[in-house]
């Protein structure tokens, strides 16, 4: 199999315009990804699919992932005038980096029989710009996949034959899948409870605060 | 010729049945409530408190560590620590659970707490007729429920009971490399009596 | 296989698809059928949408959901080891394959090793597995044809012998959550592999009586041969595994194509379809169980004594370095994946299990489109879904 | 129909006189003719249908016809999960099955939605809609538990009185056969819970 930078290579002189960026995975795995704009991630995906040397032709998962408004503390050091003298300051700085949803596309060859190539698109933010191209037209095995993210993470897919809720009722509004889904209360019972599901009756759809740990994420910063 | 794939099929049914009457392994029916299949040693359902000794108070291995709480993947396991601390039956102050709960009504048998326990105090029990008519009190297992004797363990699960107490035992005689004969020997020396059954 | 993939439309101009809403009334001509989700043939809580013309499917929309019981995000709130039972009860019919398909992802995540006798061990437990699985299978699609009973129960009867086996290693009939990352929990003694070994030695008797009862059976054939084709493009373009895929001829087997465990090790032939209708998808079964009884004999011979659990693997408090994996698995009903983001913590950011017969139903509409209503349930029983692992 | 006195007819069997009452024969004959609903959500249906199979053969308690339509049974296994989207479908069944008829709620997820309790989409239990007359726990029980259940489901019905201020629920025309089926809500099942069916203990700590 060609390499992620080869392909990547690939990609680009085939398809003009596309942004594709390598995503590292710092994990024993080695599997990296390729980030994808959204504009050309129906091109990029029918290239890999149809490509001779590539034949991705099975796109055998569909993930969504959501990733929370996070800041990630900078520590520069900055020279200051402090009581007259010049000197060497640690200074802090918070940058915020708004959050987004991820859809995580795993292609595999079955003419070739090599694989992984794992592709990612992102959306602008996790509100009304929870938008991406779907890729059902050229892979039929996400349609089912892309509902579900629909369903449980609100992303919705531009050119889905058929968009609409897959696992939860129709009525239902919330997106549960989402790190910062409270689910509803109904705790009526618990011989002795845990403290957590104390603080749960008290915090009944009440917004939550930023997820612990969702900070500490590193891995995905561009 | 037509048929002929379903007289055969016919005739494999025919085999079984007549078979049923010669052969144990074409005839499987268990007369359950009469006869019981013998439970497999590694047969898991639910978990119980294990003490040595008679005592169930002060026997009990449980020392209130809430690891199996933490780990509980569906978090059926209700500790409350003692505040105090009460002498085991080796005479050492040791804190004790004042409130051990499991509700098994949400218990998923996975046995994970088994594997997380430190003190090898909560094994998995074989009891499967819990059948009830009522669910909030009937379906919660407390700790006077819970605690069973080891020599119970020893009945369910013999090797698996003779290993355990044989790493207590090692443990035992580790953390006193020279045991002063008077003190410490008494206890020690008879930690689990070997189950008769 | 070197199949030529034509370009196939987008989806949204296919005649056949439905337009995004689907109502259920009586417009006439199209009388629209709601199946399920309490049908005593669609294999659990499942439900399709289905537009019939007498009784001819036209549309048919399958309905999802009746069992989502939030594995992803119970996934993503417990640790590590606190998912491995709840991956038994994904496909609970296959929960030591579960096992083996989250344990083999986690020891990507990771960079764990495994010890030879536990990979021996997986492969003999998943084996078995695909065993007891096909054989009930089997049995539940016969019960769905018709043949109420008989061949359930004795795919049932061969099945308990498989299951008393599972009990006696793990402790438990069903919910094995036998596998840990790393290894096995326990391991295998002598009597259990003699017992194994017995079990499998007689697993060809049940085999060939099975045959016998239903492979040439008149009845069967007309309700299955040329009943819900799939050509070999769509369904690689569809995403579907496992025997339904190769049933179509596509030579995909993750055992031979990615060699995990020590599938390599073993001489096995992967059975191919020519047909990719119902009878190929069934006959694919059978012939996958003698195969796997193949396996099952090497792996009793070469077996070598041995550790089963790497010591090195922290159990309890097991955080995983930051980065990401997806492992994958060939299960009884396909590819099993997870792929899992660790974020350094000790649960999973990101928990998602690649279902397989989830994605094989994708297909199931142009599969029965033009057949009759008897047919359906013939259908999707060859198709072999679990509910549990479709709506997780 | 009055009682027999339990002496006397111990006294009369060992005389090789059978005696019963009307009450004893319906209770007899209805408890060895249960008909359950062929209805399975989740793994505790495997077990069910393992129950059913050879090996356990729940056919020697006389409840092997299991019927796919609720107008024909008599009792409901709700084995395994019930999900809120699955809920007013199970209490719909519920409502269509004519009385006298019993559920057993096999398995902790039916019990109080056991593992996955803590799911978005898992019914904490399905006596918040519909009276459950035994449970059993396990995950999943085994098939002998299941028979030990339905054993106990039998000794309920046989000690069903038909006349007089404790009869049998079916036979009181004030009790009610149907309960009210939940509707699908933005968030969750409305209502969540049925109040005249579920009444909890309090949450607190002892």
């Amino acid at each position: 199999m060609e390499s992620l930078e080869q392909i990547k290579a690939r990609a680009e002189a085939a398809v003009p315009g596309a942004k594709i960026d390598i995503v590292a995975n710092p994990g024993p795995s080695q599997q990296s990804s390729l980030l994808i704009d959204n504009e050309h991630a129906v091109a990029v995906a029918k290239l890999l699919r149809d490509d001779p040397a590539l034949r991705f032709d099975f796109c055998s998962n569909v993930t969504g992932v959501d990733w929370l408004d996070r800041t990630v503390k900078k520590t520069v050091k900055v020279k200051k005038v402090v009581d007259g003298v010049e000197k060497d300051v640690d200074e802090t700085t918070e940058e915020k980096l708004p959050g987004y949803l991820e859809a995580v596309y795993h292609f595999y060859s079955m003419t070739h029989k090599h694989g992984p190539v794992i592709i990612r698109m992102r959306t602008a933010d996790r509100a009304d710009g929870a938008r991406l191209s779907s890729l059902t037209p050229i892979y039929r095995s996400a349609e089912f996949q892309e509902r579900e993210i629909f369903d449980l993470y609100g992303v919705r897919f531009d050119g889905h034959p058929d968009l609409r809720r897959i696992l939860m009722w129709d009525e239902f509004v919330d997106y549960p899948m989402r790190k910062d889904y409270r689910e509803p209360d109904d705790y009526e019972y618990e011989p002795t409870p845990h403290d957590d599901v104390l603080e749960k009756a008290k915090q009944h759809y009440s917004p939550r605060p930023q997820l612990d740990g969702a900070e500490n994420i590193t891995a995905q910063q561009q | 010729m037509i048929g002929t794939g379903i007289l055969k099929g016919m005739a494999v049914t025919a085999r079984n049945f007549v078979g049923s009457y010669f052969e144990k392994d074409r005839l499987i029916t268990v007369q359950y409530p009469e006869e019981r299949t013998p439970l497999a040693e590694n047969y898991r359902n639910f978990p119980f408190l294990i003490y040595d000794t008679d005592d169930a108070e002060a026997g009990l291995r449980c020392v209130a560590c809430k690891i199996c709480e933490k780990e509980c993947p569906p978090q059926c396991i209700y500790i409350i620590k003692s505040e105090d601390k009460k002498p085991d039956y080796m005479g050492k102050p040791q804190f004790y659970p004042a409130v051990f709960d499991i509700d098994i009504s949400v218990c998923m048998s996975c046995q994970i707490c088994v594997e997380v326990c430190p003190f090898e105090a909560i094994k998995m029990d074989k009891v499967f007729e819990l059948s009830r008519r009522e669910r909030f009190d009937a379906l919660l297992q407390r700790k006077r429920e819970l605690s069973k004797s080891n020599t119970y363990y020893h009945s369910i699960c013999p090797t698996e009971a003779a290993e355990v107490d044989a790493k207590l035992a090692e443990a035992a005689a580790k953390k006193k490399p020279t045991p002063p004969p008077a003190a410490g020997s008494a206890p020690a020396a008879e930690p689990t009596p070997a189950p008769v059954i | 296989m070197s199949a030529t993939i034509q370009t196939l439309e987008p989806a949204a101009e296919q005649p056949t698809r439905l337009p995004p809403q689907m109502t259920s009334r009586l417009d006439g001509e199209l009388l629209e059928v709601s199946m399920g989700p309490q049908h005593p043939s669609t294999h659990g809580v499942f439900r399709m949408n289905v537009a019939l013309e007498g009784e001819i499917v036209r549309k048919l929309k399958p309905v999802f959901g009746y069992l989502h019981r939030n594995h992803e995000k119970i996934g993503e709130n417990t640790s590590y080891l606190g998912s491995m039972p709840y991956t038994d009860r994904l496909d609970y019919f296959c929960s030591m394959t579960n096992n083996w398909a989250y344990a083999l992802s986690v020891e990507k995540l990771a960079g764990i090793e495994v010890p030879e006798r536990a990979e021996y061990l997986r492969v003999i437990l998943a084996e078995l597995t695909r065993l007891q699985n096909h054989a009930s299978l089997l049995g539940f699609l016969l019960s769905d044809m018709g043949a109420w009973g008989t061949p359930l129960m004795y795919a049932f009867r061969e099945r308990e012998k498989i299951l008393d086996l599972f009990e006696s290693l793990s402790g438990s009939r069903m919910m094995c959550d036998y596998m840990r990352f790393g290894g096995c929990r326990v391991d295998a003694g002598v009597d259990w592999m003699k017992l194994a070994k017995k079990i499998v030695d007689f697993f060809p008797r049940f085999l060939d009586e099975f045959e016998n009862l239903i492979v040439e059976n008149e009845i069967l054939i007309a309700r299955t041969q040329e009943v819900g084709k799939l050509s070999a493009e769509l369904a690689i373009n569809a995403g579907i595994t496992g025997p339904m895929l190769r049933a179509c001829g596509v030579n995909y087997d993750i055992r031979k194509v990615d060699g995990y465990g020590f599938y390599p090790r073993f001489k096995f032939r992967v059975p191919l379809g020519e047909h990719g209708d119902t009878y190929d998808r069934l006959m694919m079964r059978v012939l996958e169980m003698r195969e796997s009884i193949g396996i099952l004999k090497q792996a009793f011979e070469q077996i070598p004594a041995g550790p089963v659990m790497n010591p090195k693997v922290k159990i309890r408090a097991f955080r995983p370095p930051v980065g990401e994996a997806y492992g994958r698995i060939e299960g009884p009903k396909g590819e099993l994946g997870f792929y899992l983001i660790s974020d350094g913590g000790t649960n999973p950011y990101r928990y998602r299990v690649r279902p397989p017969s989830f994605i094989n139903l994708t297909v199931l509409e142009d599969l029965c489109l033009g057949h009759t209503v008897a047919d359906v349930m013939v259908i999707l029983g060859s198709v072999d879904i679990v509910m549990g692992e479709v709506d997780r | 129909m009055s009682e027999i006195d339990e002496g006397l007819r111990s006294e009369l069997q060992r005389q090789g006189i059978w005696v019963t009452s009307m009450q004893e024969l319906y209770n007899w004959g209805r408890k060895n003719s249960i008909w359950p609903l062929q209805f399975g959500l989740a793994c505790c249906a495997i077990e069910m249908i393992a129950t059913a199979a050879s090996r356990y053969d729940i056919a020697r308690f006389g409840g092997e016809v299991f019927r796919p339509s609720p107008r024909q049974a008599d009792l409901m296994i709700v084995a395994g999960t019930v999900t809120k989207k699955m809920a007013p479908q199970v209490v719909r069944l519920y409502n269509q099955m004519p009385d006298p008829k019993y559920v057993i709620s096999m398995g902790a997820c039916a019990i109080s939605g056991g593992p996955f309790k803590t799911g978005y989409n898992v019914l904490k239990g399905i006596d918040r809609y519909i009276p459950v007359d035994v449970y059993i726990p396990g995950c999943p029980p085994r098939p002998e538990a299941l028979l030990h259940a339905f054993m106990e489901l039998q000794r309920k019905i046989d000690s069903q009185k038909l006349t007089g201020s404790e009869k049998a629920t079916h036979l009181d025309s004030t009790q009610p056969s149907e309960f009210p089926v939940p509707s699908f809500g933005a968030h969750d099942l409305e209502p969540p819970a049925n109040p005249d069916v579920f009444q909890p203990p309090k949450i607190e700590r002892t």
